[in-house]
């Protein structure tokens, strides 16, 4: 049992609280307003401090990290709301790595820990009910080509991806493309979102695709798809532990500096109360990630515990912000304050891989129900 | 007991009702502008003066002052309607300024503001809280000082909502250094168009909500402006709290029902989990609404409904959070795109209002601080 | 709009305080040891006062009241945890007074209202997953005689019950039966509960029954059903609507007077923020359950007020008397105090007639969904 | 990071486990005898002294008094499997009155008592709450006085569980009037069995346990009954807080798999309604146990566990809470009834557990006064 960071975590993170804190203050109020929505010049310096690499061979330009480093990476993220793929890049690149052939990966993934290369998941399908006029899926081949037409929504940072990961029904079963974004056929527009972070819709109409950007073997996509679900949502459930901290930090200090009716707010039992609460449930969420991420670090299952991890994350995001925002008082509701950025960006990653119910759902399952 | 309207209630709900339905386009306009957080724009000013020109703005006023005389009851009956067609609840003036002015005011400023108050042509912004007073609004500092023929007033007011277009401040100040502080506290009206020295700067809120920082800058204000007696304004904001505790769910029934009937469209009626919360959502509003009616026939029977309209208060922002908060889970990803994108559900009517809900937990009183009156004034718990 | 009482509603409460106050204090826990369960004596006194036969016209020795009139002493006897099975032979006199005969009317009314006769509902059939081992159903004719076997659950007062409401899939369809409890057919197992109230398994086999005893119309006995279980259910919110009323009473008076640390423990924010909660709760109970009397006193549709009612009173009755047992501290678990006693009962209001569950699912029913 | 256990750990727990394997009857009847609420009887006493006889029950203590020498981890582990498999989790010998006598006892006093109590064979029932000193201990006011050659005890104590079946009293007295009160409060060893003067009268709480007054009318007690220096008595009991601290979900978490087992078994495995439920708490009870793993490890690390501690100990009594009220709400009108009854579900186990639970919620500290742990010596927010 050991509940502390070893040596070289220690390190990465040290590192990364105070790239993040001398890099990233503000950043995420400045880039939400921006088309990109990220830091094109950030994103090179992280790469250059192997964070984008960080799970990756050497031979890849990567750092051999293990996933429970990326978590605790992801962690500090989440603290400072830095914007940008990272968490989707990642775990494309991850799937690349365990599933692609080596002339996939030799393509790929040094682009990609370079920074130049950046993938992204389009595997969300349109529910038709929320909106009838789609592109509807067809897979069809030619030439010994594909011809993929179809609509993927909430694509994280689609619009500035060099490359989707894709899953279309083909003759073969459900299989699984590395599409380039830059494909004649392919529309990608950028959501306007509560968080600010680009959900995008991406369209696909007649897009052409050789047999070579197949990861993994045709018809088998579905296990795959689960593994960038599972990693997704877990490290969805450390960017949220990060975001909470910082509510909770952010929250006690100012309930500790702030004066009403002669005393501190944060000499009040009720908002005492209130902070303990937001540090139980914040606590929550670090353990069942942490040991989640341990568990898929030794490769053991762990589709119960990311689970666990990101139904409490989910709903414990809503929670904890929502008491920040209200010990904040009127301060917590001003654009011109950080709290509300953080509320804004906790729906997102609430939702991101699965809400609450999604993942209790699948808890259940895991129970045997 | 009975929980009905009487038959002149129904009836003027019914005329009430009728104006609003006749005039659904200027209904509908006015509730779009004021949803963009802007606050009233044309279309506001016109349906609000339709309502006034009717009496209905104040109807409990006396009908010298624009008002028809009527009972508490028929101000909820109008709160609800304006709610439900134009989400705007109520003007400023009419709720909170002109009551005081009502009971306070010089024959002069009876005359000169109820009239149009009444009429819907003018607004005040309240001028309550600062940077150091929010929930201890006794501890504001802004100063007015008695020059003689004016008083020169210096310092700042947060969050003056409706400044970028009322008319008059409604503003609490300063006027005696003394302990308690509240005991040194006076109101005044300002004429925002015509005084030099004012400067309105906008801030703007995590809902999209214009409000204003408003900074005054040796400004002199004429004598007639101080309302009632000097360093009494304190109680009478107390006083005051009664009118203003007329409050209404009828914006969060019309939006549950939408909601409901977007649950049904879109085939998710079947789902159990979807159909618990909406179950429970409705007893909630329907508890809510009848703690609002409850608080109108309270005044209206010469009680005060102190803890009451604590209760009321808390009750309707937790209830709006927890609609919301159904909403966007209900909605799932598609919660999350705003106004204007194609997977918007009700074109991102609710991810609006999930942001710009908050500010309803925090505005006139925190659940926090209606807590500890239901406590102490509601259960005889100690006071420290 | 009124939310006061009238005159003759504020001369029986005054009169039920009173009596209450002076006969059925210590009650409950007096007689949950006993056979009966509750006292046939004080039974008898209510008889007097003419609270059995409130709610049913004079000729059968009645006083007309209202429904509304009902709820509101049932509230009071909620405070009181009064004992008994008041609500249920009620609703069952309601159901042959709606849906009987004349001569039933004249038979068992007036016995009802004389305190004589105690009718209770039997209609909850087992789950058979639940114990296997049941009296399965059958309704058979022999001889012009209907020949009724089965197993009814969780039957209020049983084994005191003079006759039972219960249900048949006959030939004619699902009848409605008045059976005589004295019947050789029958046996009934009063059974231990945590509320020690006396729920009781019926058990009929080959009992015999004649046509005169079938209230209503043969095959229509659903709508009945569902008239019993309507009341019954805002009635029960109604009595745990006065249960939580005294919980609030009693916690507020003890925190007023416990000390601990030097102060009043109401004085803390902490226990005056859990009281609110209750206070709230307990209103929310209030206006529901009063608005649903109110409504079906005018005859008007009360399904879904009722539910929301029976849903609200369910789910607070849980919370405000767990509150309740925390700010009792150590006290409000003992067995000496009447804390327990309403943290007890509350779980069998909660359950009777549905849960918070089963009763928010009616009210999505009613929106249509 | 690692969650665990070391190869040596997990050979212990083996070899815990299989010791209760083996004597399975034995754990069944003790387990049964404890859930009676009458505490110890028979079967509860042969198993601690198996359990005692391999040093088990105290491991974290030196071998010279009937320990292994072992981390706290062993420690965790072994009231992992005692919670799991007979429900006792400790003795308060071995929890709370032993370490304190193996830090601040003389070697008389720990040769006397601390074997005896790691073999398990006697226990210490708990003095410290009294009527007015319940949440604040030192308030307590039963009085100790120095007598020359013998302490003179009068006064009452309230909550005394385990009175009826232990040898001692771990008593808390007070031997100073002084202010601030805690400083006058010392800690005695009472030999209930020899000792006259003490009457013990049975309490029973709505779960059906049995706790007990004790009074003491004129005991005389020997003066090398006091535990460490007079007046020290409440700094030795928030320091002997760490060793309680250790605490475990496995009760729980056995509960838990019972009731999923029986949602499957009952066909309600389908219910989405109690799928969330059912998922919501199995990752609530996953967090409680890595709470409980971590406090265990911040011991063995030398760390102090403070707010952590009280952290886990408002946790496990929610989320106890919450299984109990889940059980239940699965069981429907079938949790209503009680063991014995051919109805009962776990022949009315939830039941019980619905009732008794509530003790825990008081017992150690409310919830109330752990969020203000957290807040003040977690958070740093200031202590009144």
């Amino acid at each position: 049992m050991d509940f502390d960071l070893s040596e070289s975590q220690n390190m990465l993170l040290d590192t990364a609280k105070k790239f993040l804190e001398k890099e990233a203050k503000g950043l995420a109020r400045q880039v939400e307003k921006t088309d990109a929505g990220y830091s094109p010049e950030l994103w090179q310096k992280i790469a250059e401090l192997g964070w984008i690499g960080l799970v990756f061979p050497e031979q890849y330009g990567g750092i051999e990290g293990t996933f429970q480093d990326l978590v605790l990476l992801v962690e500090e993220m989440g603290k400072a709301v830095f914007p940008g793929p990272f968490t989707t890049t990642a775990i494309s690149g991850l799937s690349i790595l365990d599933h692609g052939n080596s002339s996939q990966k030799d393509a790929f993934i040094p682009a990609l820990t370079d920074g130049e290369l950046i993938i992204s998941p389009a595997l969300i399908k349109p529910d038709p009910l929320m909106n009838e006029s789609i592109v509807h899926d067809q897979a069809s081949m030619k030439n010994g080509k594909y011809l993929l037409s179809g609509t993927r929504l909430f694509v994280p940072f689609g619009h500035v991806a060099g490359r989707f990961i894709y899953e279309a029904d083909t003759d073969k079963g459900k299989t699984l493309f590395l599409i380039d974004a830059g494909n004649p056929g392919i529309r990608c527009l950028p959501l306007d979102s509560i968080a600010g972070d680009k959900p995008c819709e991406v369209v696909l109409e007649g897009v052409e695709v050789s047999e070579e950007d197949i990861i993994g073997t045709p018809g088998k996509a579905e296990k795959i798809i689960k593994q960038i679900n599972t990693r997704g949502a877990l490290l969805e459930s450390a960017y949220i532990c990060g975001m909470l901290e910082q509510v909770l930090k952010m929250t006690v200090e100012y309930a500790n500096e702030r004066e009403q009716f002669g005393d501190k707010i944060g000499a009040l039992q009720c908002i005492q109360h209130q902070c303990a609460d937001m540090a139980t449930d914040t606590d929550q969420v670090k353990f069942l990630t942490y040991e989640a991420a341990w568990k898929l670090s030794k490769g053991l299952p762990a589709d119960k515990e990311v689970s666990m991890a990101k139904s409490w994350a989910s709903d414990a995001s809503r929670r904890v912000c929502l008491l920040g925002v209200k010990i904040h008082g009127g301060t917590g509701v001003m654009e011109e304050h950080d709290m509300q950025i953080y509320f804004r960006k906790a729906k997102a990653e609430e939702l991101a891989f699965g809400d609450g119910d999604f993942h209790r759902e699948i808890v259940a399952t895991q129970l045997g129900l | 007991m009975d929980f009905s309207f009487s038959a002149e209630e129904e009836k003027f709900k019914q005329e009430v009702q009728e104006l609003f339905i006749s005039e659904e386009e200027l209904s509908k306009a006015a509730k779009k502008e004021w949803n963009t957080g802007l606050g009233f724009g044309p279309n506001c000013w016109k349906i609000l003066q339709k309502i006034g020109e009717r009496g209905w703005l104040c109807p409990t006023w006396p009908k010298e002052y624009g008002g028809l005389g009527l009972s508490y009851m028929y101000r909820y009956i109008v709160v609800e309607q304006m709610h439900h067609f134009v989400d705007i609840y109520t003007t400023v003036g009419a709720g909170m300024a002109g009551p005081i002015i009502l009971s306070h005011g010089t024959d002069e400023q009876k005359n000169k503001y109820l009239p149009p108050i009444a009429r819907g042509e003018v607004e005040f912004v309240l001028g309550y809280t600062e940077p150091q007073a929010g929930s201890d609004l006794a501890a504001l500092s802004i100063k007015a000082e008695d020059k003689g023929d004016y008083y020169l007033i210096n310092g700042s007011k947060l969050f003056n909502t409706r400044a970028h277009y009322s008319q008059y401040h409604w503003l609490g100040a300063r006027t005696a250094v003394i302990k308690p502080k509240y005991k040194g506290i006076s109101l005044f009206i300002v004429d925002l168009k015509n005084t030099p020295g004012i400067t309105i700067s906008p801030i703007w809120s995590v809902g999209g909500t214009r409000t204003n920082e408003i900074f005054y800058d040796n400004v002199k204000i004429p004598k007639d402006s101080l309302v009632g007696e000097a360093n009494r304004g304190f109680y009478y904001i107390l006083e005051a709290l009664d009118y203003e505790r007329i409050s209404t769910v009828a914006g969060l029934e019309r939006d549950f029902k939408e909601l409901v009937e977007y649950v049904k469209e879109k085939r998710k009626a079947g789902d159990p989990i979807i159909r618990q919360k909406l179950g429970g959502l409705a007893a909630e509003i329907e508890s809510a609404r009848l703690f609002a009616l409850k608080v109108a026939w309270m005044l209206d029977n010469g009680r005060v409904p102190n803890y009451e309209a604590a209760m009321l208060k808390m009750k309707v922002a937790e209830t709006e959070q927890n609609l919301v908060n159904t909403a966007m889970q209900i909605f799932g990803p598609y919660g999350q795109v705003q106004k204007g994108c194609r997977w918007a559900q009700f074109d991102g009517q609710f991810e609006r209002f999930y942001r710009d809900s908050l500010e309803n937990l925090i505005t006139r009183g925190t659940s926090e601080i209606m807590r500890n009156i239901i406590a102490q004034r509601g259960l005889g718990m100690p006071r420290r």
